[in-house]
């Protein structure tokens, strides 16, 4: 079954990212595929390569980098949420005169309608937020 | 459907603008959700009265975290992520009533 | 494109958090792929709708021109929960567009028969 | 003391919180905690009773931008950001119940 | 340097958000100024509390060992709502760490004596 | 009178940031002084200058920088709360083997002794969040 998740928080502050991401794992170890991941709201600072948290606490950021590297996933932040909050690619960066990029490798930006796709695409779309 | 509860009952409407609204199905109660599936407290009796109508279940890694696994109340489903995915698959859309 | 039904389902108020407002971009998205989009309104969900917001002093932008405008993208499914409006002290003449005020019983039975549903 | 509430009295229990704990003195509704001084609605009971022990004020600021500046329940005093300075000041402290 | 009474006060479950955890590295930091510092513990916050938290399987940190360790802080007064207690069915016997059980209307008392009230 | 404020949300996402910045105006339009102003939790992301909002929406970020120019405010963001959401100065960016900073101008990163002392020098400290 082909699955799709949204997450609307971001990481540490809310366990929604953290559920998120053991659900994706869950979902893959039951050989379902994985469509999307979309961060949307908070969601996208999920997405910044520049956290450093406690060496004995879970690195957010480069678990959902990880996971998409083993599993060729595609995982998508929200361009008009990220631009709010500071999410920036090279594009971006050009795009909107500013001097340095933040975005952990194994996401992109990209627009809602790929939420939307997600949901038209997936057989489920499941939530996490707040 | 699955609807998915992850506020506290003690601090959100968001369980009791579940049972509300729908007619039944099946809840899954996660991260600070779970607090509605332990025993003792003023909301349990608002949970056990639902049963006749959903089905509940309740993440075990989150009422672990919390201290609540060996208080769960009767008639309450324990599952885990494998489960979770699960029940997601088995019902043809589900709701995170956030 | 394979058109599903999508339902917004909110329960927030507006303008203390931003989970309204963006849930409204997602909508207009939605609308944009033609997808058979409603929205319900349920909780502090049914003060996004209120008429008469004036967000100058906070420096914020209002929702009620978008209301307007959605019809022109064809969403003409607002659905708002009777019993929420009521504990409010609110009535469909508070809001600020057309509505269907409908029991919280009839707005499950409308979600039963989605295809996706995203909650803000 | 000067108690600041952000919350709906719909949404969270954050205002019930303050009227349980506290023995008077001063409430300030800012964000979405201005749904409290609003006539018409399930809570206004609550807070007309609390008046007996608690001075009530609401920001203008809020109430206008939610729509609800012309239905304050009489005897809350709304107040503007400099309002709220004043009060912050005359209070020894000050308590977000967030 | 001056001593001020600060009240932390803690009304969220643990876990579902990072408040709690952020406040606990308030405390620390209170106590090594040398304040005088103490907890209030109401609502969904005395879950914090609970003992028994097993967090292995959400791969976050547990509060039961900083819980123990504030003695060495110097860190004494932590005051919990019986109404909270009693609503969620637990007792002091249900907490990791000796505290004191009030009354709400006690704890709004203390709360009066303050200088600084940080809330979480 | 002599205020600090706490601000315990990101910028957009919650009001509190908004509510926190229409406050710190009215103090300083009554006379009061400013001692601090502190940024925890998700605070520490009103401290980015990658955030590009929408033209027709208010620049909460640079609006921060502006008033603590004109009014030599100081606005100290917790360490710990930056390292884990990704809110770097140049000292972050060395000492955390980082590529990047992103701390916007007018703002400083350190402790979070920097809260406490703000509540025992200040007459009242004031917490916005959520």
């Amino acid at each position: 079954m082909k699955f799709s998740i949204l997450v609307n928080e971001g990481p540490y502050t809310h366990e929604a990212s953290d559920t998120a991401y053991q659900f994706a794992k869950a979902v893959l170890a039951k050989g379902h595929e994985i469509f999307r991941i979309f961060f949307y709201h908070d969601g996208v600072n999920n997405a910044t390569r520049l956290t450093t948290p406690p060496q004995d606490d879970r690195n957010i950021v480069s678990r959902w980098s990880k996971l998409a590297q083993e599993n060729n996933l595609d995982l998508v932040v929200c361009v008009a949420a990220a631009q709010r909050r500071g999410i920036v690619d090279e594009g971006e960066m050009k795009r909107n005169g500013k001097d340095a990029t933040n975005l952990a490798p194994g996401f992109r930006i990209s627009g809602l309608g790929q939420l939307i796709e997600a949901g038209i695409q997936s057989d489920r779309l499941v939530v996490f937020g707040d | 459907m699955l609807h998915i509860v992850n506020k506290s009952p003690y601090d959100r409407p968001a369980l009791n603008s579940v049972l509300a609204t729908a007619e039944g199905g099946t809840i899954l109660l996660i991260e600070d959700g779970v607090f509605a599936a332990v025993k003792g407290g003023a909301e349990e009796a608002k949970v056990k009265a639902a049963m006749a109508k959903f089905k509940f279940y309740a993440l075990q890694s989150d009422l672990e975290a919390r201290g609540m696994a060996d208080r769960v109340i009767d008639g309450v489903t324990v599952t885990d992520y494998a489960g979770f995915v699960d029940l997601v698959a088995e019902h043809k859309t589900c709701q995170s009533w956030l | 494109m394979t058109t599903k039904k999508f339902m917004m389902v909110n329960r927030k108020a507006p303008y203390g958090t931003i989970y309204a407002w963006e849930a409204l971009e997602v909508v207009l998205i939605a609308a944009a792929f033609e997808q058979d989009v409603s929205l319900a309104f349920l909780d502090d969900g049914v003060y996004q709708l209120k008429k008469g917001h004036n967000t100058k002093a906070i420096e914020t932008k209002a929702f009620e021109k978008t209301w307007g405008a959605l019809e022109d993208y064809d969403i003409t499914k607002l659905y708002v929960a009777q019993e929420s409006l009521a504990e409010r002290g609110l009535t469909a003449d508070d809001l600020a567009v057309p509505v269907e005020v409908l029991s919280r019983a009839e707005i499950g039975k409308l979600m039963e028969e989605q295809d996706v549903i995203l909650s803000f």
